[in-house]
């Protein structure tokens, strides 16, 4: 009997049946791949000339001098192209998917990075593509729909469930189960049954393996601390990986603590005491459920980070301390991204500005001489109308209300 | 581990002396309600199922298509707990004397406990589970509090599930086989024809159990089709949608017509 | 008498008397930092990691078959921090302005990209910042102005004239002549009095020598033609550079063709007959003016080409003959936008789309051993409002009525 | 090149016979309309103005501010092309006898050809021109003309001008130099204080020429600060305020006042 993809006890593949031989040809084409040195390469190469990897790392100047402790760096993957991490998997799940021969890609996604991400791959490479993503997020993140449309991917929005992530997860399944045979599910994040915890950290692992490199070479010494905000935990174990041998980085994962601790809104998997142990979406882990096992409603200013579940892989390195957990909230969160456009000139994602959040508070109580390195998984320039809304800005709904009136006077204005 | 002889199993020979194609169907419990879920069971019952699925509702239902999907949301939204469910299991059980099964997703068991879950099984008279997405590599404690109480793991055989891996399911199911006769999730349609003849006796090659088959069936016809290839026939989906389209007393006729 | 910045015989610096010291300094500084080879290795440090540079070349491998002639590579202007080649601009500016010892940067901006790239450098070099943009492009691009006054720039509205681009040069110029002690004016492209045309086109070379050396590194050879769409002309300057004494390499400057030859309704000043020479905007060059001189209405889907005048730089070119000026129309540009968004996963901004348009004409004339190179200039994903009003995606409207709706109701939704 | 002399700076000496400052005022041409100009003009000299400047407007006038700016784009707007300004500007330099000067950007003499410009300055008796955008650098062509033509070329001394610039700007200059004094556009505050009087201390030690003081003269105050300390006191934008705030004939006693 199989049983692998463990991570002491989280993780596993518990899926239909029906997936079970589309599981073990991915599996193996993993496996292959990964023993392929020239798979790599090819990676490698795809990554330097259709994204801009490596990206670079950037000291935040004026931050580190104002809270007046550690020098703040940042990995930079924001200047990927489609403005996030997500594009390091959904590129090598490409090269997966050709290599098992497969012409169309399925996803789901839930703030849309991920489907955007997906579209432009299944551009890139040819392939057909459908994304599912909930009714909710459709009608609130349409100019990422636009956008995965213009691609040439067909978007359905999702109306079961609470109409978000999860049920699109569930949905781009029930697509699976019917068309497996020239299908490829591109999972967005290292979540769901295994390979994809595995996989998809693999891919995202040249985030750390670059950052480890660029933190020597600038700063001649590893980070004391790094910092990833924790939605599936994709860029998180990207990060981390980087640096899981090294005993004296301590690795923090930042979750969306949403309305605050003790409000049930939020989607604080580890760093609260809400989630318990349960088996949902193909996989083993802490998900936020009540007692019978029913997923609960969560919440998050970031869409991407607003998930019931998270990485098996975090949850076993949750248990086994390796990394700490922290929630931020918010507010704090919404702070933080004003604080770093404002006085760094960079815009991170709401889903990074979790990582920025806690690594300010934490950042004076270091020593000069220490460095930390936040993960800036990607920027919040396409985030516009959840950013506007978040800061609630009035000349933004003026601009949107005046908008709307030259439509109904059918005037692009 | 090759397969044990439960009760259900037994049941199933049984009523096989009485008709060539027994009847299967499915409901969610608590959808619409949980006095209507009783009312449907009574009256499938009394149009002449054979055996039947009771499905404890989950919100993350990832193997059922839009019509089962939605009746554990809708259950769900209505309140409804697995508490109440095992109740009214207990009660129809109880009541009916055909055999019941519960179908739902791992999560249940496990939040449950997972031997907790199958020793209550036991004491309420449901004489098998359908867990679909729970494989036999993760569910060794499953099959083993199944095996302990003699009650039914039944697994599934899909179009592409290779002949060894059908032994290897069979091997670790008991009750009967369930049989999906196309691919994708419940409730879609399939196209009864010489192919899914093939891929039946491919199935009956792979496994002694009964063989039951589902999805997509609809009509007297597609019931017919089977007769003679499987040992049952399963109507998932359709009921639920009959049950919308015409209320709860639709059912029964609906019923009749697939059996008569 | 001083007479430099002149290339035959456009260029010069028409300002007025009060600015005469301040163009001195700028031009001492400027001349200084060129000769100083740690200006330009901090250059080159600050963006390769505040932004990404060396940003790479793609090879559009789907079009190069579709269309059948030469190999397409893309220069990636849009991986830069702020998404377009404006911050190589800006960022060399930024480290002029310390070393003048000023504090405070101002800006003209038309579509908003080097509104934000300004921002963004005042931001990150901790200046005061004031942006000018006109009235028109203010309510047009509310994204850009939203991410300017995040970052703490104030956004002025000119009312005056025809409330663009021309407009707010103009009005940047009066900041200018009255806060010159501590101010740096960061104009956006290779225009304007000496020494802003040489000194902008020297910080965006940057383009183009590493394009030279990409396309020699990845193809063995140059490539035959080279295309940029030309506003200002700070992009093409900054990729024709690398190829200038090249003489195989033909360089094709691609100008917005607005409604179309014959129209008046374009800004296409050396493809068309329309534009005469004129000085204005403190330089001589071809601008579309009146027979009065008297500057005129132009027209183009992409703001940042919609401009009355042209680097003097690259009028000297179009007399010489080194550069082709071509004019892609509106429709033919949204259209190669879509192509490229849909065939190859890229979003170049409708400015870049201009010379993706003109290269796509000219991609199957040639052979299959050719290859060309396109710059993208920057991503249109900012641009969403303008690109979903131009290709009128009836969903994108119904969105934002109903995003108004939830304004008016009081609801972020 | 050192100055030369020119009718302008001799009518200049000539007034400062009988005033110890002289008036000079600004209109643009064509604003709000080339009727009203006219009658603006025949209000000022006969209140008194010394000398004047007709701006020709220009679609970019960059140095100026938002009073004089606005004046440019409605003239411009209401269809003023620079044929009706030299139209007008003949009509003018006959019926009155002071002198007058064309304000108007580089691009307007450019696009009528430099030397045809000054020609036909000369033809319709202007006297001089200040354009404020071509620094003799950049004018050698226009100073050659002018020269040709003995009209005069003016230029601008600012408070951040070097005494060494003051030097080369008034060797390029003929008739008188124009003083700003402060930074900035035409039209805003200037407080007139001691600074300002070193400021022009310096700009007479740099020229031979009759010293104009402009930008911000707004009052009779204004006008008496600067007797004594310069030539002639310019009134540029403040004239066109009072025209847009009373009529056309709030002008003529404006200045009255001024020169009360
Ligand atoms: C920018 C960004 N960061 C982080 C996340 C969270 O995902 P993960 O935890 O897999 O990195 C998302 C998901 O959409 C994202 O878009
Ligand atoms: C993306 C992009 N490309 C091109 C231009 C045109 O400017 P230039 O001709 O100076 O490159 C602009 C101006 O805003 C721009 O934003």
């Amino acid at each position: 009997m199989r049983n692998t993809g463990y991570y002491s006890q989280f993780g596993g593949a518990f899926i239909p049946e029906i997936l079970v031989p589309t599981f073990d040809e991915l599996e193996t084409a993993y496996l292959q791949a990964k023993d392929d040195p020239a798979f790599w390469a090819e990676y490698l190469e795809l990554m330097s000339t259709y994204s801009c990897r490596a990206t670079p790392i950037t000291r935040l100047d004026n931050l580190s001098e104002e809270l007046g402790g550690a020098s703040i760096y940042v990995k930079r993957e924001d200047l990927n192209h489609t403005g996030a991490h997500k594009v390091n998997n959904v590129m090598g799940q490409g090269l997966l998917t050709k290599r098992m021969g497969k012409t169309r890609v399925i996803a789901e996604t839930g703030a849309g990075q991920h489907g955007v991400a997906t579209a432009t791959m299944a551009a890139k490479f040819g392939f057909d593509c459908t994304i599912y993503m909930g009714a909710h997020d459709v009608a609130r993140q349409r100019p990422n729909v636009f956008w995965m449309e213009q691609m040439g991917a067909e978007v359905i929005a999702v109306t079961e469930g609470s109409q978000t992530l999860k049920d699109a997860i569930n949905e781009a399944f029930r697509d699976w189960v019917t068309n497996m045979d020239n299908t490829h599910y591109a999972l967005g994040t290292a979540c769901g049954p295994h390979p994809f915890p595995e996989m998809v950290s693999w891919f995202q692992s040249v985030i750390g393996t670059e950052a480890r490199a660029q933190m020597l070479e600038r700063t001649g010494k590893l980070p004391s601390k790094v910092y990833a905000c924790v939605g599936g935990g994709s860029n998180a174990m990207g990060l981390f990986s980087g640096f899981m041998d090294d005993d004296g980085v301590e690795l923090v994962g930042v979750e969306a603590g949403g309305r605050g601790r003790g409000t049930g809104q939020h989607a604080a998997r580890l760093a609260y005491d809400d989630a318990t142990i349960g088996v949902a979406q193909g996989y083993k882990t802490f998900f936020l459920q009540d007692r019978d096992g029913q997923m609960q409603d969560t919440h998050s200013v970031s869409a991407g980070l607003d998930y019931v579940g998270v990485s098996p892989i975090l949850s076993h390195l949750h248990e086994t301390k390796r990394v700490r957990f922290e929630a931020a909230n918010d507010n704090e969160v919404v702070a933080a991204m004003q604080t770093t456009v404002r006085r760094e000139g960079l815009i991170p994602a709401l889903e990074s500005s979790h990582a920025f959040a806690q690594a300010y508070l934490e950042a004076p109580k270091l020593s000069k001489d220490d460095n930390i390195l936040i993960n800036m998984s990607g920027r919040a320039d396409k985030d516009i109308f959840t950013v506007a809304d978040a800061i609630e800005d009035p000349k933004w709904r003026e601009f949107i209300i005046n908008k709307a009136k030259g439509y109904q006077q059918g005037i692009n204005q | 581990m090759s397969h044990y002889l439960t009760k259900l199993e037994t049941s199933i020979t049984a009523a096989q002396e009485k008709k060539d194609l027994l009847l299967m169907t499915h409901i969610v419990l608590g959808y619409p309600n949980f006095d209507d879920s009783l009312r449907v069971v009574e009256d499938m019952v009394e149009a002449g199922v054979d055996l039947m699925e009771l499905q404890i509702p989950f919100s993350e239902p990832m193997a059922d298509g839009p019509v089962i999907l939605k009746a554990n949301s809708e259950a769900l939204k209505g309140g409804a707990t697995v508490e109440q469910s095992f109740e009214l299991a207990e009660r129809i059980t109880k009541a009916f004397d055909i055999p019941f099964l519960f179908m739902t997703y791992y999560n249940i068991l496990f939040c449950s406990g997972v031997e907790k879950f199958v020793e209550r099984c036991d004491n309420i008279g449901i004489q098998g589970c359908i867990v679909p997405d729970l494989p036999p590599a993760e569910g060794l404690t499953y099959l083993e509090a199944m095996k302990k109480h003699e009650l039914a793991p039944v697994h599934i055989f899909t179009p592409n599930t290779p002949a060894s891996r059908m032994r290897f399911l069979s091997d670790n199911s008991a009750g009967f086989i369930y049989s999906v006769a196309r691919k994708g999730v419940t409730g879609k349609d399939t196209a009864f024809n010489d192919e899914i003849g093939e891929y039946l006796t491919k199935c009956r090659n792979a496994t002694d159990l009964p063989l039951a088959v589902g999805f997509g069936v609809k009509s007297k016809e597609d019931v017919d089709f089977l007769r003679g290839k499987a040992d049952i026939a399963v109507v998932g989906s359709e009921t639920i949608r009959v049950m919308e389209r015409e209320g709860v007393s639709g059912v029964k006729p609906f019923i009749q017509t697939l059996v008569a």
